[in-house]
């Protein structure tokens, strides 16, 4: 891509090949033949401006950002050709040496990408072996266990499966059929009302006291149900009586 | 070694890029006329002592790394690892009922065994087939090895604790039995 | 080219056994203890003037094909793949400036870039995200990677081609220091 620099050029204009305003602007640049540090940035401005007014009357579709850059760059001209105006920040001396130092730094990135595409490369300019035997690493589990692990684990394993017996300590207790037949017994002989207390074997105290009240309770409650017996109770958890039935 | 002749890098070069072994004439092709043979040689001679040799199969050349190196190229890196629960109570039934089956191992432990468990087993150089079992379908049978009395310190199977001393152990509780007796241990310690 | 010792002959056995670049510490993995340093520097020299070349690409080693003799062996399939001009500055960009965020390139080269062009680089397994920059937004940050000294010959970022001169120019600085310096450069020439 050659950059403008004369009238015949005009007609090869080809935006296609300039990767935005900045690139077009660095390729003018390059056209000026200095070290970028010592670029006339006026000059590189009127380029710029030339360009893009030729490209119109081409009527070229330019795209937006170089249309921003050409209305940034005619007020950089501007500023830079009318006397300086102390109140202006920044200055156009300023915004020039920033267009310069950017114009520098792409410059730069372009120049070391070329080095850097230059290189002798590996697997274009030089090679690795292509047939490597290969390097393995064999990872080798060394398996560990105790004794103690192996005899928990099969007491466990025997546990979990084997039947369990399940053994219930002997307790003392009443059942309904005796405090049936305890009670049915007794009543025969109660007229008044009596306190179901009676109706417990003598002596019996701790968990077999319990054990009897309970079983008693039920049996006065099914032999009520058979009419065998009756019950009074003046208010929930008041004394229950029992007596014959009249 | 001497230093090589420009012949001599190209062919070295060449041989060292090339993805199968190369002939003479294919090396030629590379690196054009010359005493390519005489090339071959002189590497021969100069990776003789070296990792590498340049050798000969059939019509082709290449390189390969030393043969009395190979056991450098493969590294072995042993790693302690702790048998998984699955393997540790397979291991236990394999050792008290052996030879046994693997449904004998998952009747026993009441839950199946992976294809891993076993296989863990016999790497670990504890467990090997011991026959198979004359029944329908002649299942492989297991049974623990030589290197399984070595690792637990037993001098034979007899050695093993049997089920009344497993029992006094309490090593037979079930779990939420023992769990119960600790229970009441604490109240008891409370009162 | 002295004979080698045992210890060089493994190293440059397992490095030429190697299917990617190694760091001494995995060499070491192969070969044991000794001084893998010292016997990559005999290796060096033995190579320096062969057809193949012992080389450093950050911290791993590699053998390669000698740089001169590429005539005799470059490929052309490389060619398929190459670099969009767009792709070689970003690169460049990266590799001189990294760690730098999308808006920093984009920065320097004065147009977006498409979202190709990092995938690319990325793909080729050259450039890979680093983390991210602690400002507003938090924007991923690119850096280079192993591969990419290793496919351009570069033993560390340091040697990037000029990266010296650039560095001394100001010209890898932000935009607003260099401006700084040039400005007091230029007063002092009005002066």
């Amino acid at each position: 891509m050659s950059p403008l620099t004369d009238e015949a050029d005009t007609l090869t204009l080809d935006l296609d090949g300039w990767e935005g305003p900045l690139d077009l602007l660095l390729a003018l640049a390059r056209s000026q033949k200095v070290d970028l540090k010592q670029i006339s940035i006026l000059a590189l401005v009127e380029q710029y401006l030339l360009y893009v007014d030729r490209a119109r009357s081409l009527r070229l579709e330019l795209a937006a950002d170089y249309l921003v850059m050409a209305a940034w760059l005619a007020y950089l001209k501007s500023g830079l050709l009318l006397p300086r105006d102390p109140e202006i920040e920044p200055s156009p001396e300023e915004l020039a040496l920033r267009l310069q130092i950017r114009l520098e730094r792409l410059n730069a990135m372009r120049e070391a990408g070329a080095r850097l595409m230059a290189r002798d490369r590996l697997g274009r300019d030089v090679f690795a072996r292509a047939m490597p035997e290969g390097l393995r690493t064999v990872r080798k589990a060394r398996w560990t266990a105790e004794i103690y692990d192996l005899i928990a684990a099969y007491g466990r394993v025997s546990a979990r499966t084997r039947p369990v017996l399940h053994v219930v300590h002997d307790r003392q207790v009443m059942t309904l059929e005796a405090a049936m037949e305890r009670v049915s017994g007794l009543i025969g002989a109660t007229i008044e009302w009596s306190m179901i207390e009676h109706f417990l074997p003598d002596g019996a105290s701790g968990p077999f006291r319990k054990s009897a009240l309970a079983s008693s309770f039920l049996a006065a409650l099914e032999l009520a149900r058979q009419g065998r017996v009756e019950l009074a109770q003046k208010s929930p958890f008041a004394p229950l009586y029992l007596r014959a039935p009249t | 070694m001497s230093p090589p002749d420009d012949l001599a890098r190209a062919v070295e070069a060449v041989l060292f890029a090339a993805s199968e072994p190369m002939t003479v004439d294919a090396i030629r092709a590379h690196v054009g006329e010359g005493d390519v043979a005489g090339a071959l040689r002189a590497l021969v001679a100069d990776y003789a002592e070296r990792g590498i040799n340049l050798v000969r199969r059939g019509e082709r050349w290449h390189f390969e790394t030393a043969p009395d190196l190979a056991h450098l190229l493969r590294r072995d890196r042993e790693e302690a690892r702790k048998l998984s629960r699955a393997g540790i109570e397979t291991l236990a039934i394999i050792a008290y009922h052996e030879p046994v089956t693997r449904a004998e191992i998952e009747a026993i432990r009441g839950v199946q065994i992976s294809k891993g468990t076993l296989d863990v087993l016999m790497e670990a150089g504890w467990v090997r087939p011991a026959g198979r079992r004359e029944v329908p379908g002649r299942p492989l049978m297991f049974a623990t090895t030589a290197g399984f009395l070595d690792h637990f310190g037993l001098e034979s199977r007899r050695d093993l604790p049997g089920i009344d001393d497993l029992k006094a152990a309490g090593l037979l509780d079930p779990v939420d039995l023992a769990f119960d007796q600790l229970a009441v241990e604490k109240s008891d310690e409370d009162d």
